[in-house]
């Protein structure tokens, strides 16, 4: 229907669901009037009320713990941490309290609270503005994942995450909002947790996420067209639950495994995706994972340092070759 | 002692008076919490019973007080000494001895123990082995009724090592900020664990004095006197009600070691409980007040409470364990999350 | 005006004065600041800076004022609006430009950028782009100087929005818990972004009520006056020095926009910022006290930072760029451990 | 020399640091004339003075970020969560000041700091008290994480953190406070950061760690009294700098790969030692990669319960068989 950049889509969806239930609230530093410092609430406030639009101070352990509050009796908040850097203000309220509140209370409680987060690097903000931290909330129980690598998924995931029951941890590449556009079908319905092949391949699985998918699919492009291998690119969107089917399907077909993301490499995610394939895909193996992440180092602030930290087309693509040459 | 005991101002103003019905309600109260963790202690010490524990005798009489202001759909949040809450909110004491014994009759399944008492039908939210964590959560419950266009309140219990969390601050900041129908009583046991309350705040009072600096309404009440806290609850509940947040320091005293295994010897004299308990105890104090007159229908809650208490740990042992599959439940409400377990 | 500009006395209560060299001293560290201030602007504007920058045009008085009562050994930490803090402290503006254009002479080697300087021999420990971040550094790091037996202070500046996160609250109690020689500083410009301080706290002042009552010395002083903040900051410095924690609320105003790429015209009148400056900008309000007499001396300073400033700022484009392995450089001391980078 | 408990082992660690080095303080809560509650400061105020043993208010961010402060200028302190789940209300002075201040100041400062914390299960303390965050710590440039298993190590590894210049998370099991001991020798000097083969075996390379290790040990062993499989256990001793060198050594000869842990399985730090050896080791590898950390739910306080969460010797046997049979 309309083509919306990322950050457009994200405002849409929050829009759609707001307009849908009157139970869904706004919550977080400058959602209001400012309309959110990557514009992701612009003019809702107009729209919904500050009844429903709620700025925050900047207590993010105290709005965080008090969003899960609202939820567990009923309402749908959506809160924003205005950078995925300061979600470890919050962490003590969502780990110990939201995301394990359903079990302790063994089910008298749910927590249908979204807690979205712009995450990754891309805009030169520097070493406590740019990490990834998706890798923490994947390993905590009760919690859901998402990373969206589309307007269209940050569309969908959204509007799916703001009607799923339990907590969800929504992160937005704050990267692609401005950078990333697609159409955007409002007749389409929910998405579903399932991961996505994104680009069609042969030779090679790689299994990413979010901005870095981006940079796969470059990657890939660039390869198959200087006559390197032939990838298939997965695109996640959820780091938990994990689509293990859909990598399956491809390793059936590619043989080989390669997996990319932005947060750090070691102890992250990707090393989950390898974990699983290496215990349970063995035989389909013709070839080492490949694994690659952000160096164990802090995101500088310049571009060509960023890059060199966080994967680059570039390493991507040398990633893949090596792989294909084995 | 006339029908309407006397009493004393409680610091809300309103001139309010506790009648001698309520009275023995507030007596049977303290009674009946006294009784449970009694009896909790007795079966840790027989070995029956595992896990942490935090006894809050002593303490009753904040508990009892606090509740008595409350209706059944208000809300209260509690900390690691919560059984006293957990009860005083109408928490069945069955459900209360079953989660501690691990049993699948358990308030929460028996999965959580002595610190995770929930039970939503009786307001009673829950406890939380955090330091000041269950804070937030009573914030935004409390102000989700309002939204809604209720009048319930929220309560919030945490100690004076409560007021040292920075999110403390943050939701008294933020509860006057949205002027949410919260209560937060801050029982000032004089101790955190082994920390004086006195060397990080000042004496008692101190912590209401900063509270009231922020703008929220704050009291200071004696926690040996039932009563007194009754009606400064009562008040600062209305307040909330009609108003916005309040808070409540109550003065108690820490009668048992900080939790079952804690050698409190370390820092404080070896009897400091027990010697306390002898002169200040809440539970005589209204005995005396209430008087001669009432010996007979005091001596009945006694019998009455300890028969409840008793047979309600009996049939809490005796129901099944929690089975192992338990482990995996209940973690999402989506159904097709929990195969991920 | 005498030779002693007349100092309004310093909440610190002391009678103190400043004489003209000092105030002479007070208006070139302002205009520095200011000069730092509009060339990054200026920079930006001209695309030959990127990442994000929080000008503190507007605030100088407070920067220079509070400074001005420390040594260079005493410390100094900032947060994400520091440029004042760290010119007033005494980092070489040089550096500062240069870490800003993401140059290896960059205070903190061109990989952090505006809200990352850091400068150990100037005593500026640091920014922190974490709201509030840098305060229980700054208390740390305070009271090992007092620790060491030394007297320095350790000053800590934080926003109005800062004194809504916890750990504001957590360190307030440590210091005075301590006795940590800490003076928080807290620059309420009336806005959070834009959250108005005075939705959340208060009329201006609130701030120091909140403070005064956990028996933190406090005062709140105008921060357009460069005088009155020296003064009492003189005061709180001494207090701190000899006493323990002290904390000051400065009143100041935002000028630009929260940031560059603010749209600040969605939640205050467009030409806010400009208007205050034209009735209240501090700079020119202590021209006008010293009077026509330091006519010439104030416009030489005006002279001589403009070339400082250019200078600088050339000397800080021409260095070479960061080199792309210093994105993996200095993670750990440990030699053996940087390898993993 | 003597024969100490893992709790008595750290208390001599900290006692013995405490006399070498006058910089060296201890801070958290009840360290002082209590103790510490699992007794491992016990008696360390009356030797050291209440200048240097330091009892500190519940505030976990603002204790250790003053600790940071503290470390910065100098000192060594040596701070004690209570129990690691605090740990989360202190993870943005830890991972956004403590373990990037140096990068961030280019080197002007750093951060000889330890941070103590006892971690994972096996005391009935419930859902908050008995989670293992270690995999959280392992991603963050920066720290250090240290886990020891033994009461020799729970000595040595707390003496050489002490004297790290780089900050150290130092995750004690609280379920071998009192059930593990051994010799403490003193004359020993530092033991650096490489792993330790703990038991000896010729079929599969078992990687472990902390508590769990002698879950594995127990297993290797009851499968070599039945005639199994021959395990060689790995202790890592440090989960970051992963020691690859001795895992590599013990692959060659075994062919076989197991990871078991306390922590979530699901994108644990037992995915990195799969991924690295899937990406490194694929030669080596005769069989899929086994992999054992705690299913995805809260634990509850319950041993029986607990033992259905976290790896118990049953399922660590269960899952070593399954790979001799492959
Ligand atoms: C965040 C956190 N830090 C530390 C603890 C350990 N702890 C449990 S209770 C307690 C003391 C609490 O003191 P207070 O709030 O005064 O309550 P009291 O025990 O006196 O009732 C401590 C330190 C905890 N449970 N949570
Ligand atoms: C923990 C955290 N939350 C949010 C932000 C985003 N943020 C940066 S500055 C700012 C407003 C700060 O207001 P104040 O402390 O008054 O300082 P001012 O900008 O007015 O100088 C916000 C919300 C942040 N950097 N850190
Ligand atoms: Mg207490
Ligand atoms: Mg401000």
């Amino acid at each position: 229907m309309a083509e919306l950049k990322y950050a457009e889509a994200v405002r849409a969806a929050l829009a759609a669901e707001m307009q849908a239930d009157e139970d869904v609230l706004i919550m977080g530093e400058e959602v209001g009037a400012l309309g959110g410092v990557f514009t992701t609430t612009k003019d809702l406030i107009e729209q919904f009320g500050p009844e429903r639009v709620i700025d925050t101070p900047i207590s993010e352990s105290g709005f965080v713990g008090w969003s899960i509050g609202l939820a567990a009796e009923g309402f749908r908040p959506v809160v924003e941490i205005m950078f995925s850097d300061f979600v470890l203000l919050a962490l003590d309220q969502i780990i110990n309290l939201g995301a394990k509140v359903r079990f302790m209370s063994n089910g008298q409680f749910n927590v249908p609270l979204v807690i979205r987060m712009p995450g990754g690097g891309g805009t030169n903000h520097g070493p406590q503005h740019s990490q990834s931290l998706e890798s923490i909330f994947a390993q905590v129980p009760g919690l859901i994942v998402a990373m969206p690598a589309t307007a269209a998924d940050a569309y969908w995931m959204l509007r799916d995450s703001i009607r799923c029951d339990d907590p969800v941890i929504f992160i937005e590449s704050k990267g692609l909002y401005f950078r990333e556009k697609g159409e955007v079908d409002e007749s389409e319905g929910p998405r579903g947790f399932g991961a996505r092949v994104a680009r069609p391949g042969t030779d090679i699985t790689v299994v990413s996420a979010a901005r870095m998918l981006h940079r796969c699919i470059e990657a890939a492009d660039a390869l198959a067209a200087a006559g390197g291998p032939s990838c298939e690119v997965i695109d996640l969107r959820y780091i938990w639950p994990l689509d293990t089917d859909t990598i399956a399907a491809s390793l059936a077909k590619t043989n080989k495994l390669a997996v990319i993301h932005e947060p750090v490499e070691f102890s992250g995610w990707g090393g989950e995706v390898a974990a699983w394939a290496a215990a349970s895909q063995f035989e389909q193996l013709d070839g080492p994972i490949a694994r690659l992440g952000a160096r164990r180092v802090p995101i500088p602030f310049q571009p060509h340092l960023e890059d060199e930290v966080v994967p680059s087309v570039a390493r991507i693509e040398a990633t893949l070759s090596d792989l294909h040459g084995y | 002692m006339s029908r309407a005991a006397e009493g004393r101002a409680g610091a809300g103003g309103a001139a309010a008076t506790i009648d001698v019905d309520q009275a023995l309600s507030l007596y049977r109260q303290m009674v009946l919490i006294r009784g449970v963790e009694v009896e909790i202690e007795t079966l840790h010490k027989r070995g029956r019973m595992t896990g942490s524990f935090h006894s809050s005798m002593g303490q009753e009489a904040c508990a009892a007080g606090v509740c008595a202001a409350l209706r059944q759909s208000d809300i209260v949040t509690s900390n690691h000494r919560g059984h006293g809450h957990a009860v005083a909110k109408g928490i069945p004491i069955e459900g209360i001895f079953a989660e501690l014994f691990g049993r699948s009759t358990g308030v929460s399944g028996g999965r959580g123990g002595s610190m995770h008492l929930h039970h939503r039908e009786s307001g009673f939210l829950g406890e939380n082995a955090i330091v000041a964590g269950g804070l937030p959560w009573a914030g935004g419950a409390a102000w989700a009724r309002k939204k809604r266009g209720l009048t319930d309140v929220g309560v919030a219990f945490i100690g004076d090592g409560g007021f040292a969390q920075g999110v403390t601050h943050e939701v008294l900041l933020m509860a006057r900020y949205w002027e949410a129908p919260l209560v937060i009583v801050c029982e000032n046991n004089g101790l955190a664990h082994s920390m004086a309350s006195e060397r990080l705040f000042g004496e008692p009072g101190s912590i209401t004095r900063i509270v009231e600096a922020t703008g929220v309404r704050s009291e200071f009440v004696d926690g040996r006197d039932v009563i007194a806290v009754a009606e400064t609850a009562a008040a600062m509940v209305e307040h909330a009600r009609t108003v916005g947040p309040a808070f409540i320091e109550c003065q108690v005293f820490r009668v048992k070691p900080h939790s079952l295994s804690d050698p409190d010897y370390r820092y404080r004299e070896k009897d400091a409980g027990q010697a306390w308990l002898e002169t200040h105890d809440p539970i005589l104090a209204l005995r005396r007040r209430l008087g001669e007159d009432q010996g007979e229908a005091l001596d009945r809650i006694d019998a009455e409470v300890a028969e409840e208490v008793a047979a309600a740990s009996a049939a809490a042992e005796a129901a099944p364990q929690t089975p192992v599959e338990a482990a995996l439940e209940n973690v999402y409400l989506t159904a097709e999350l929990n195969k991920n377990g």
